[in-house]
């Protein structure tokens, strides 16, 4: 099983794959017992001559305790990992910390417009350059994007940090990431956005922040003020 | 079972419709304040639906199987409602 | 209805505008397998454009352009083509097969009734869906082509032409569905009547028979879950037709809105589709165990429960949709709780098989074979249930195998085994037992080899209705996978030729079949095979509840229904 | 229709009328929906208000006074087949029909002028649920005038009556939760 993840470069991506495990354990658990079960039975049980059925009919109490007191465990199990996606979700979704970085993303058809708040680290001002299909961040700080779209739903997927949200036109939804590991990884489109939807790929750079620094002060010199 | 118990006064729950129509309308164009005026507009919505379906749908003498058959969709739409609340008054 | 004893009713009346429930069934039986093969069609070339993304799809050379260039596929025509197999599978072969054939060929019949209590509307639904069918179908012809947002044709890309290029395509999808919805409430209302008003005497709610339980239960969800997704399609159709500004963001209208109705309806759905699949299963199991259904009434709380239970977790689908991220948590906690009443249901089936006197023929097979896969969709669905698991997961291919998991079984896995148990009622012959297993384990076989590798390809990461997966560099090393997949599928459909031949072969061929060929207790198997027009020669009265296999001291080994044995040996209801 | 087993059963509501309110529950969740989404929308969006002010509450009140007269006329239909005179069902189910013809008259007028005025349903919003409540409580209306007139017609035959007799109940209910449903529209379209 391991092994089958992209690689995971953020700082809560292996939160969501312990959840991950933690329910691919338990599951499985279950999955193996019921499969030994119904296999064993099968064999035990099968037709022989002069063994008749029992006739059971699992309408008393304690017949029904070998249905009802597996299910309570499965409740039991059910409310941890409840609990334990809760927490990792709340991380991810719900408590979104200031950011150090701050972009605007802007989904349309079929490409990603990015913009980044240019060196004097504000959005809104002169110095902002968009560019399109190219996700450039600093490792090691918290990256705020502020998500739009500009046509139809488009979904802002990042395998390597496990953070997919939809992009919905005529609403701007904050999400955030720390990516931990340099490198060059890909930005997709993950909800059907016409016919070009598979080419909707972004480039995502995790540059260190100086390099990240060269090369916002690059671009804002190229299309600064743009 | 007599006949006027079978059949209640059409006509006066009739006029009782009519009656609430007008006080509707007053609660409309009369000087409440606003929050008010609504839920004085549809209080008298309210009444008005309950006489028509206890008299002129006879949920009065319906079983409880009918009651069961209307009351679950209601119920299922103000949850409806309720829970769209958050994603659609509130959006971002 | 008045028994048509001098005269046989003419070729219109009995073969196509029937009100007889039996060839209403049958009807619905043939509609929903010759969709099927447009949405198995449909799926080979999806899934051989996914293994081989830049090559000629094979025997697709006929298709013109602009949807197939000889052979080369078009990037809408794939969208359209994922849209299609998606609707196509579940309004129009999951709901026709599981709801229109087996609910009515079977629920008169399991409650002793002569047909419907509406026999006429029962004629209508069918005629509507028929038309559904008929409308969805020729959108493959119209310009620009059929639907391409999708089969939850999420707005603005439904709403706008531009946005796709499909025009009337997507109106006539709105259309179909519409009439699909108006037919299956036409059924269901007919299904609930029936059931309600037209048992036989003696025949309590607890002495139903599980199918008649999972069909009533999915006839009250879809009527009640569907009402707001009318109103949806409403919407969206004016919004393309008359320019409504419900949908469209930049007229003052809110595309979330459409996703929370669609989904509304869309989980109960879920469950509309599955519980008479689940019904077949809980029928076939009994007979082959020779013991009743273990915990009967436990089954029938844990199904009203989980009904219940699917509607108030529909924004499961919706987690990273943009939904308040206050409501996930809520939300996920519904969801998964769905699986304690699941759970209660499959360990009942598997304690049906603890101390039975088991035997394999086909329909047992396609049971078990149901009980073995379905396990796998339930455990899966528990990753898609917690929000932040389906942060990552969500419109992945895990997603894509989790649904498959679920509803193939249902309704392939449960449907066969329902076909091949009722067959000998429904065409009054035998099927071949020999092709009947070599179909059971193509089936098998083939339908685990096409799925399970999804699972891996979702944890890759692998989006949803992509037409190209190597145009990113991270799904390149799954294309083996892919491969796999799509080989395995077309084992799946070259397994589906034995059923095909079986099932027309026996038509003609096949033994007769004896009334009760299988030893079952419930009222259906009480007459001839097929029944006659008013289905029973005398009408039945019942004495017992439908599972009393293998009772201690009694001669044989089952108890029909409508027989009294001495109240020695009838323990109970 | 009633059959043996019907009889046999026992069956204590009558199979139409056990099939309307079914039909009924779900249209409570159609119009629920559309309902729930309008009043959604319109605590969310700004600028409903300046709309909603362009409609004439005076015309839908009449209207509002014509349906609630055709519910009494309708009932009073019912209250005749039960009582067995087929000629006073038959003449309230005829000022039914025409008070639903004078409804949808009104409505039409309605909407000419609305148009007139400028107001379609690409307007606003607020003038896309108007049209689409309305709208889609109309097309009730006229179904609700359809079914009626036939019913109406098969009273004045008198073939078959006794047969079709029970079905003016079936009308009935649909026709008042017709009216239920304007209840509810009249304040929310027009007064708020």
């Amino acid at each position: 099983m391991h092994g089958w993840f992209p690689q995971n470069i953020s700082t809560y991506g292996a939160d969501v794959d312990r959840v991950f495990y933690l329910i691919y354990y338990i599951v499985g658990f279950w999955f193996v017992l019921t499969q030994v079960a119904i296999v064993a039975f099968l064999v035990r049980y099968r037709r022989r001559a002069s063994v008749p059925a029992v006739h059971v009919r699992g309408d008393r109490w304690r017949e029904l305790a070998w249905v009802l007191v597996p299910a309570a465990v499965v409740l039991v199990l059910d409310l941890g990992i409840d609990a334990a996606g809760a927490r990792v979700w709340d991380t991810v979704k719900a408590n979104l910390p200031a950011g150090d970085v701050h972009l605007e993303v802007t989904a349309k058809q079929f490409e990603w417009l990015v913009t980044y708040p240019g060196p004097d680290g504000k959005l809104g001002t002169a110095d902002d350059f968009t560019v399109n299909s190219q996700l450039h961040v600093p490792q090691g700080k918290n990256v705020r994007v502020t998500l739009r779209s500009q046509d139809v739903v488009h979904s802002f997927f990042l395998p390597n940090v496990r953070l997919k949200q939809d992009a919905v036109p005529g609403r701007s939804i904050d999400l955030w990431f720390n990516a931990t590991k340099t490198g060059t990884y890909e930005l997709a489109c993950a909800e059907l956005c016409g016919f070009g939807h598979y080419t909707m790929r972004g480039v995502f750079v995790v540059d260190t922040p100086e390099a990240y620094a060269a090369w916002v002060a690059q671009h804002a010199a190229a299309g600064g003020g743009a | 079972m007599s006949d006027t118990a079978r059949f209640p006064s059409y006509v006066a729950i009739w006029s009782w419709l009519v009656a609430l129509l007008v006080v509707g309308l007053m609660c409309a164009f009369l000087p409440f304040g606003k929050a008010m005026a609504i839920f004085l507009i549809f209080t008298v919505a309210v009444a008005k639906a309950f006489l028509v379906a206890r008299h002129y749908m006879h949920l009065r003498s319906e079983s409880l199987l009918i009651y069961a058959i209307a009351g679950l969709p209601v119920l299922l739409l103000i949850g409806l409602t309720i829970a769209l609340v958050p994603d659609i008054v509130f959006r971002r | 209805m008045s028994e048509p004893a001098h005269g046989e009713p003419g070729f219109w009346r009995r073969y196509v505008f029937s009100t007889d429930h039996k060839m209403i069934g049958r009807q619905y039986l043939f509609l929903g397998l010759v969709m099927a093969l447009v949405g198995a069609a449909s799926a080979y070339v999806i899934r051989w454009q996914l293994a081989w993304p830049e090559s000629q799809i094979p025997l697709t050379r006929w298709i013109p352009e602009p949807a197939m260039y000889d052979g080369h596929l078009d990037p809408s025509f794939y969208n359209q083509l994922v849209t299609m197999h998606g609707t196509i599978m579940v309004f129009f072969v999951a709901m026709p097969i599981l709801l229109g054939a087996l609910g009515n060929f079977l629920l008169p019949l399991m409650i002793g009734a002569d047909d419907m209590a509406l026999p006429r509307l029962n004629m209508m639904s069918f005629w509507t869906i028929f038309t559904a069918a008929v409308v969805l179908t020729s959108s493959f012809f119209v310009h620009g082509g059929p639907a391409a947002a999708g089969w939850t044709a999420y707005p603005p890309l439904s709403d706008d032409p531009s946005y796709t290029g499909v025009d009337w395509g997507q109106n006539l999808w709105l259309l179909a569905l519409a009439l699909e919805f108006a037919s299956f409430l036409m059924g269901g209302i007919n299904f609930l009547t029936t059931a309600i008003n037209m048992r036989a005497p003696g025949l309590g709610f607890f002495r139903l028979p599980l199918m008649v339980w999972m069909q009533l239960t999915a006839a009250v969800l879809f009527m009640l879950s569907v009402g707001p997704l009318i109103a949806g399609a409403v919407m969206l159709l004016l919004d393309r037709t008359i320019g409504t500004a419900f949908f469209l963001p930049q007229r003052g209208g809110d595309p979330l809105l459409w996703q929370h109705l669609f989904w509304f309806f869309g989980h109960p759905e879920v469950y509309v589709v599955l519980l008479p699949g689940v019904g077949a299963v809980l029928e076939v199991l009994p007979v082959f165990t020779r013991k009743p259904v273990f915990g009967y009434r436990t089954i029938v709380y844990s199904t009203i429960v989980s009904g219940l239970l699917s509607f108030i977790v529909w924004a499961h689908h919706m987690f990273v949709a943009g939904i308040d991220p206050r409501l996930a948590t809520p939300f996920s906690i519904t969801t998964i709780l769905i699986s304690v009443p699941f759970a209660i249901i499959v360990f009942a089936m598997i304690a049906s098989l603890w101390g039975g006197s088991i035997t394999f023929p086909t329909p047992m097979l396609f049971a078990l074979g149901f009980l073995v896969t379905f396990l796998v969709g339930g455990v899966t669905g528990i990753f898609n249930g917690s929000a932040a698991v389906d942060i990552f997961i969500h419109g992945t291919y895990f997603v894509v195998a989790h649904f498959h998991y679920t509803l193939f079984p249902t309704v392939f896995f449960g449907g066969f085994a329902g076909i091949y148990f009722w067959y000998p009622k429904i065409f009054g012959r035998m099927m071949n037992e020999a092709l009947g297993k070599l179909h059971f384990w193509l089936t098998f076989i083939g339908f685990n080899a096409t799925f399970i590798p999804m699972f891996l390809l979702g944890m890759g990461g692998h989006m949803r209705r992509i037409y190209n997966p190597l145009q990113y560099d991270f799904l390149k090393p799954l294309a083996p996978v892919n491969q796999f997949a799509t080989l395995a599928m077309i084992l799946l459909l070259l397994g589906q030729i034995p059923f095909v031949l079986n099932f027309f072969g026996s038509l003609r061929y096949g033994a007769k079949a004896a009334d009760n060929p299988w030893g079952a207790n419930t009222l259906e198997w009480q007459t001839s095979s097929p029944p006659p027009h008013g289905n029973f020669a005398t009408p039945p009265a019942v004495h017992r509840g439908p599972y009393d296999y293998s009772l201690p001291g009694a001669a044989k080994d089952f108890a029909p229904q409508h027989r009294a044995l001495p109240a020695a040996a009838a323990r109970g209801a | 229709m009633t059959t043996a087993a019907t009889v046999a059963a026992g069956g204590r509501i009558p199979s139409g009328k056990l099939a309307i309110w079914w039909f009924l529950a779900s249209e409570i969740m159609t119009f629920g929906g559309l309902l729930a989404a309008f009043v959604l929308c319109r605590f969310a969006g700004g600028g409903w208000e300046d709309q909603a002010a362009h409609v004439n509450a005076r015309i839908a009140a009449v209207n509002t006074l014509v349906l609630l007269t055709s519910s009494l006329s309708m009932v009073q239909a019912h209250r005749a087949v039960e009582e067995g005179s087929r000629g006073r069902a038959a003449t309230f189910l005829l000022i039914t029909v025409l008070l639903g013809l004078t409804f949808l008259g009104v409505k039409g007028f309605e909407y000419s002028r609305e148009i007139e005025h400028g107001f379609t349903p690409s307007t606003a919003p607020f003038w896309s649920f108007y049209y689409g409540l309305t709208g889609l409580h109309a097309l009730h209306v006229l179904a609700g005038v359809l079914a009626n007139a036939a019913l109406w017609i098969a009273a004045l035959r008198g073939r078959g009556w006794a047969r079709v007799a029970p079905r003016v109940e079936y009308a009935g209910l649909y026709w008042h939760f017709v009216d239920v449903v304007w209840i509810f529209l009249f304040p929310l379209v027009y007064l708020s």
